[in-house]
């Protein structure tokens, strides 16, 4: 065969490897996700079919050589009724269902495990709370809901992972989140899908999706020696953060133990819930909402820590139920299951972080 | 063409001078009274936690826009005009709303005040 | 004597004030910037034959196709049918002599024209590479390309738009001649209408987003930057509000165009002719209401996606039931099938599938997946290409008669037009494909298993260009060579058909009156010629 | 030429009856003329309705956002000089409704009167803005230009304003940032609005000549009627702007 043209031969070749029509189904969402689309594909052929059938059919029927005198028909409210009714009977079909499973990627479940993630022109930044970093690579493991608490350090990217079916869009100034729980091990795409400079279409990179033993040793072989709340400790205190936020009674500010995902009442008199996204403005941006009970002296750190310290911070105070058990804090990603509370379905949601003893 | 009617009935109507005085003292009333009103608190209305009515601002914009329905009305003979007039005016005015409404619905409810 | 000759001379052209002028003026300067856009698109089509970033690094890529969608959007597909079709035509359907601003409406031509040789400035003085939606914070802090000149030149010639807009809204309320009712209006006049409102309300917003965004670039402040506590989310609010209502003033007047060719090709009255007229100002009204659902996976609070994607679901009803009621208006006709009936026929297969795909992008969950992916340039190029693309060429094919006064050649148009629908459906049915691969959009380079999807991308394209080549082949043709078309060479029933070809200055030698229904075929027969011309 | 009885010569179409001169050739009626310029007017209004709408929306956010900041910036602004503005503006658009009434009464004289003192409220309400932004640059509250935030940060450090506003609080550094932003939408909803003041004063001049030379008094009132509407819109712009950046509620 090979005479016949290796140019064509190739590209034959290629076709036969390449040519998939679907991507997988990697992830538990996608194959609820596929379900809408191919119901929403199917009605679409219907719909199609029903239009093109009937134009070709009045065409062939009412051609001028057939059918030389057109009858003049007004119209009729029982067919506009029909054509309405139906069409908007299925979209809201689609719309129901749709939003359901919106709902479900954006809701992670409490057990999920949190990645960082941080994206800026033109790589993604990975930061397992164990400390381990990647750099336009993710390792997961399945069988497990992983988080991912996604910000931009500079202008919009979205991350995107067809295979999980799963996107979500890298924000500048603001966390917002994604989960999906892996089913296959493998390898996929990871794509920066928002428009976001130059080199947009190099923002890629590899999900890797490993079985849970896999994972477990990759964990412990690219450890760099200190968890993410490790790392954040120290960045605590080199930032004098311990002068306020301390243990003794006396001090200026408000104890952060035990502080995360608690409700924090507001001088406004507003109570919040103390997420990621209510500690990163904090440090931040201090005077966007101040505690009851104490002045407003916090000074803000804008622009002396990168995204990455705010999400070490982040961590750490996530981790601080009480001094004493910070120095606990080891290595591993594993999780123990069960937590406290689903939240409210905010973008920032937070997800309980377990702490693991080896 | 069609809309012949109404309007020579809107061309021949001029308002007289006595109204856009009387229209002028409202509107110079309205702007002390809003300077006024900025000088005291009118307290706030606490429906829920966290979400909190100001009564100054939206006495300030209350007496906007009586000033601004005055001047629309009167000033620009909205009020002696056809039907298509009020029309435009109002889906002007309805749209602005939209844009504005919808725009801080969004932003309501995401947790107002904060990101 | 007819406008075309009764006055000589290129300042006669500059200064008119004859709205059928400055369609000809307008027609001629859309399709100098469709090529330039067609050439743009063509240098994409060729860059992404092969994965890899070859002929052009990314970043003239990126330029590429920001220019593309500019030139396009904003300088093509908003002024193509309402500025040429619609401000030549709209004027004789209501049987007025002009529009009723003619000032302003040569003064809206010209704003485009600065709208346009601000994009060629663009272009020359080396791109922007922004995207054709201006993303913030990138647009305003991170790419240091003529972002300010293009936003001038969108800024201008939005304000051309509105002007078109504004004087077609007073026109069709004040201008009609006796007799002509709402309901005795064309379709192509009800959707202009429509268009219309879209333009006078929506494009302002667009024009204070672009000042901001050329606030923030020059005192480097403002609302959209995130680091000095700005919302880049209010960018695409604002962008939005304008740029979703936009893309139905680019749909509304391609099926207006449509409800002309289906009925007069089936020699019967548009089926559901009041359902039809209303749909137009349905999609106008709710339009305004479903921006966001170009954000939802942006950060808007999921109250807000439940809205808009309801809000969603509701403006795609009334397009259904424009297809609908096209599709029946064929029934019991007598139907030929000259070219605009061909184009039309391209148009309601291919705005189905657009308009249906656009739904799988309203529905928020399916939209998570496909959103920012080929998927949606899929959608896109199918309602605007397919659809209004389409559109315009029938209607530039029906109405070249009435304009001209010279027939096109019908069967070599007949072959263009299937030509262009092979070619259409080879270029952007794959990147549904791709899309739902996950090929993500304005990607330089993408992996190699993607390929042969985008070689046949690629080749269709090519044959695409072909297609849209040959009309402007022929059209300028006949002008010299074609037919003498006679006065209304379909026997369609609308006002400008009862006039001569070319039309007077003044469109009518009397005033017309307008003593029947649109589209009425029988009183079309019943009046012998010498009839039609009194009225006319 | 064609084949249809239906072509006559243009001449034919060009010989009209009689009109007055300034009806343009495609109107059936001076009425009719009237009408659809007016309607024009109306929808050239919305435009910039919407146009505006941008700004507020931006404005809204933003004052909820950094309410601290936006009060303390807010301060910045003379309310005196900002009330003063707003009856200044409020007189001018009472003389431009008597201008167009003297237009519809053909009082030539009249009309001429009420267009000057519009002119010269128009430009003083300008003046006044002026003396504003001067302080404004005086004290490097210009956006993007030199932005001093130490009026925020110490108030004490600003004495005239710290003697009105006692009460005001340091702020912190990231709110006090945050006032740049108000003084940025300040500057845009303004200046926005001045541009506006600036055109309107310049078609005034316009309309005072030819209402001189008596062009507006002969039933010819388009152009008044138009013109004011934009005014009067102007003026309503103002009626907004002035409580929603001067008088920002204080507690
Ligand atoms: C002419 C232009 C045009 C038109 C008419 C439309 C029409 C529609 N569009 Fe599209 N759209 C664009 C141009 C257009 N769009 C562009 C340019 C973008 C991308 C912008 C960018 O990001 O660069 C876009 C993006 C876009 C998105 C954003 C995707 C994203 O960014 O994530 C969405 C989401 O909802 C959407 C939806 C729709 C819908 C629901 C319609 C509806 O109006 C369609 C209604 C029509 C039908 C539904 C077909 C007729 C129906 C039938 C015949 C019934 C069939 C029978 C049965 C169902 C039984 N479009
Ligand atoms: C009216 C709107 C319109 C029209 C008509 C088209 C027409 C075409 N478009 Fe375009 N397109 C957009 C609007 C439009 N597009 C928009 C808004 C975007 C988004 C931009 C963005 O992301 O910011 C886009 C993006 C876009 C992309 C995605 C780029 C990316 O995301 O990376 C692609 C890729 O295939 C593409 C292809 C085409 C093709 C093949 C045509 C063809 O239909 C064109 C066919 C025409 C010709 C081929 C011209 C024929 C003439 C000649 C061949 C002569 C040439 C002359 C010389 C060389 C002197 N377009
Ligand atoms: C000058 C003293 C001071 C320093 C230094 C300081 N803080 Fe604070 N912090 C405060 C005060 C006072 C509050 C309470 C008032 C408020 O909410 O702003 C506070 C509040 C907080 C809160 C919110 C908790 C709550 O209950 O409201 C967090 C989180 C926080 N600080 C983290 C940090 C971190 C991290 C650092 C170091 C990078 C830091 N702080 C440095 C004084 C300080
Ligand atoms: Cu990052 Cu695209
Ligand atoms: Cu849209």
């Amino acid at each position: 065969m090979n005479d016949i043209s290796p140019v064509l031969w190739q590209f034959l070749v290629k076709w036969l490897t390449n040519f998939a029509l679907y991507p997988p189904e990697a992830s538990k969402i996608a194959p609820q996700m596929d379900a809408l689309y191919f119901f929403m594909v199917l009605v679409s052929l219907i719909g199609l079919t029903i239009v093109v059938l009937l134009v070709l059919a009045f065409s062939v029927l009412y051609r001028k050589d057939r059918h030389p005198h057109a009858v003049q028909i007004e119209g009729s409210t029982l067919l506009e009724a029909t054509w309405t009714i139906i069409p908007l009977g299925l979209f809201l079909i689609m719309f129901v269902w749709g939003a359901l499973i919106y709902f479900r990627v954006y809701t992670p479940p409490a057990n999920a495990m949190n990645i960082y993630i941080v994206g800026k022109q033109w790589m993604w930044k990975a930061e397992h709370p164990g400390g381990q970093h990647e750099i336009n690579a993710l390792h997961i493991p399945t069988g497990q809901p992983v988080q991912l608490t996604i910000i931009s350090q500079d202008v919009f990217h979205s991350f995107s992972i067809p295979a999980f079916r799963v996107k979500r869009e890298a924000i500048p100034g603001r966390y917002t989140t994604v989960w999906f729980e892996p089913t296959t091990p493998g390898t996929y795409h990871l794509f920066c899908t928002q428009y976001c400079g130059t080199d947009h279409s190099q923002m890629v990179g590899e999900i890797v999706v490993l079985s849970p033993d896999d994972f477990k040793k990759w964990l412990a072989s690219s450890t760099s020696g200190n968890s993410l709340a490790q790392d954040g400790e120290r960045l605590f205190a080199s930032l004098q953060c311990t002068t306020c936020h301390n243990a003794n009674p006396a001090s200026r500010g408000p104890v952060l133990a035990g502080i995360y995902g608690s409700k924090v009442t507001l001088s406004t008199g507003e109570v919040v819930t103390a997420d990621d996204a209510f500690i990163r403005e904090s440090i931040l941006f201090p005077s966007q909402q101040i505690s009851q009970g104490y002045a407003p002296i916090m000074p803000t750190f804008q622009g002396q820590i990168s995204e990455e310290g705010v999400i070490a911070l982040v961590e750490y105070i996530k981790s601080l139920d009480s001094y004493n058990r910070v120095r606990q804090t080891t290595n591993t990603t594993e999780l123990l299951p069960g937590s406290e509370r689903p939240g409210p379905p905010v973008q920032t949601q937070p997800a309980p972080q377990g702490k693991v003893n080896q | 063409m069609s809309d012949l009617k109404e309007m020579e009935e809107q061309e021949n109507h001029i308002v007289s001078p006595m109204i856009y005085l009387a229209i002028l003292g409202a509107l110079l009333v309205g702007t002390g009274l809003t300077v006024w009103a900025s000088f005291i608190d009118l307290g706030e209305w606490h429906i829920a936690p966290g979400l909190t009515v100001f009564w100054n601002p939206v006495i300030a914009l209350a007496i906007a826009c009586s000033k601004a329905v005055l001047v629309v009305l009167f000033f620009m003979h909205v009020k002696y005009s056809t039907k298509l007039t009020k029309l435009t005016v109002m889906s002007g005015f309805f749209l602005f709303l939209v844009l504005i409404g919808m725009t801080l619905t969004d932003y309501f409810s995401r947790a107002w005040g904060r990101w | 004597m007819n406008f075309l000759s009764r006055e000589n001379g290129l300042l006669s052209w500059l200064l008119t004030g004859d709205h059928k002028r400055i369609a000809i003026l307008y027609l001629i300067s859309i399709t100098f910037f469709f090529f330039i856009g067609g050439a743009l698109a063509g240098l994409i089509r060729l860059e992404l034959l092969t994965p890899q970033s070859d002929l052009m690094a990314s970043d003239t890529y990126n330029k590429v196709f920001t220019m593309h969608g500019i030139v396009m959007i904003f300088l093509f597909l908003v002024p193509s049918v309402p500025a040429t079709l619609g401000n030549f035509f709209i004027p004789m359907m209501i049987g007025a002599k002009d529009l009723a601003l003619p000032k302003i409406n040569l003064l809206s031509w010209y704003l485009y024209v600065v709208g346009g040789i601000l994009v060629i400035y663009t272009m020359v003085a080396g791109g922007v590479d922004t995207g054709w939606t201006f993303t913030t914070p990138l647009s305003t802090h991170y790419v240091n390309t003529n972002v300010m000149s293009t936003g001038m030149a969108i800024f201008i010639a939005g304000f051309s738009s509105i002007f078109t807009g504004l004087n077609f809204i007073v026109t069709i309320h004040k201008m009609r001649c006796p007799g002509m009712t709402w309901f005795r209006l064309p379709l192509f006049v009800w959707a202009n209408y429509a268009a219309s409102i879209l333009m006078v309300l929506g494009t302002p917003v667009l024009a204070i987003t672009i000042v901001l965004v050329a606030l923030e670039r020059k005192v480097g402040i403002g609302v959209f930057d995130p680091t000095k506590g700005g919302d880049p989310l209010l960018f695409q609010h604002l962008f939005w509000f304008y740029s979703h209502p936009a893309v139905y003033i680019m749909i509304l007047p391609g099926m207006g165009v449509i409800s002309e060719t289906i009925s007069t090709f089936s020699r019967k009255r548009v089926f559901g002719y009041t359902a039809v007229a209303f749909s137009s100002v349905a999609i106008a009204v709710f339009g305004f209401f479903v921006w966001a659902h170009h954000m939802f996976i942006m950060g808007i609070s999921n109250y807000s996606m439940l809205v808009f994607s309801l809000l969603t679901m509701l403006v795609a009803v009334p397009s259904a039931i424009k297809i609908f009621n096209w599709t029946f208006t064929l029934y019991k006709g007598s139907i030929t099938f000259e070219t605009p009936m061909l184009y039309s026929f391209g148009f309601m297969g291919l705005f189905t599938i657009g308009g249906l795909t656009g739904v799988f992008l309203g529905t928020s969950g399916t939209d998570i997946h496909l959103t920012e992916t080929y998927f949606i340039v899929a959608h896109f190029h199918f309602v605007m290409v397919g659809g209004m693309l389409m559109a315009f060429l029938a209607g530039i094919h029906f109405w070249w008669p009435k304009m001209t006064g010279r027939m096109y050649p019908e069967k070599i148009s007949q072959l263009a037009a299937v030509v262009t629908f092979i070619g259409f459906n080879l270029t952007f049915f794959p990147q549904f494909i791709l899309g739902t691969l996950g090929m993500p959009r304005r990607y330089a380079a993408y992996p190699p298993e993607f390929q042969i999807l985008n070689v046949f991308s690629t080749a269709g394209a090519t044959i695409l260009g072909v297609g849209y080549l040959l009309p402007v082949i022929y059209l300028v043709w006949s002008l010299k060579y074609g037919e003498i078309a006679g006065n209304n060479p379909w026997q369609a029933t609308g006002l400008e058909w009862q006039t001569q070809s070319p039309p007077l200055t003044e469109n009518f030698v009397i005033t017309p009156i307008m003593d029947h229904e649109a589209y009425d075929y029988d009183w079309l027969e019943n009046q012998g010629v010498k009839e039609v011309a009194s009225v006319g | 030429m064609s084949d249809s009885p239906a072509v006559m010569h243009a001449e034919t179409a060009d010989s009209h009856h009689e009109h007055p001169a300034y009806q343009r050739h495609h109107f059936e009626s001076v009425a009719q003329q009237f009408d659809a310029t007016n309607f024009a007017m109306w929808l050239f209004l919305l435009t910039e309705v919407m146009f505006f709408g941008g700004l507020f929306t931006a404005y809204l956010i933003m004052r909820n956002w950094y309410y601290p900041a936006f009060v303390e910036a807010s301060h910045q602004l003379n309310i005196g000089w900002g009330t003063a503005n707003t009856g200044v503006l409020i007189l001018s658009s009472f003389t431009m409704a008597m201008g167009v009434y003297n237009a519809h009464m053909r009082r030539k004289s009249g009309l001429v009167l009420c267009l000057i003192l519009t002119f010269i409220l128009g430009l003083g309400f300008l003046g006044i803005k002026s003396i504003e932004y001067t302080e404004k640059y005086e004290k490097h509250h210009i956006p993007g230009f030199h932005y001093s935030m130490s009026s925020f940060l110490n108030p004490a450090s600003d004495p005239e304003v710290h003697n009105s506003y006692p009460d005001d609080k340091p702020l912190g550094l990231d709110m006090a940032r945050h006032t740049e932003l108000y003084f940025f939408l300040y500057f845009a909803m303004t200046g926005m609005h001045a541009l506006h003041m600036i055109i309107g004063i310049a078609i005034l001049g316009y309309l005072i000549v030819r209402a001189q030379a008596g062009d507006f008094t002969t039933g010819h009132i388009t152009y008044i009627e138009n013109f004011g509407l934009y005014w009067h819109f102007v003026d309503i712009i103002w009626i907004f702007l002035f409580p929603l950046l001067y008088l920002i509620s204080r507690h």
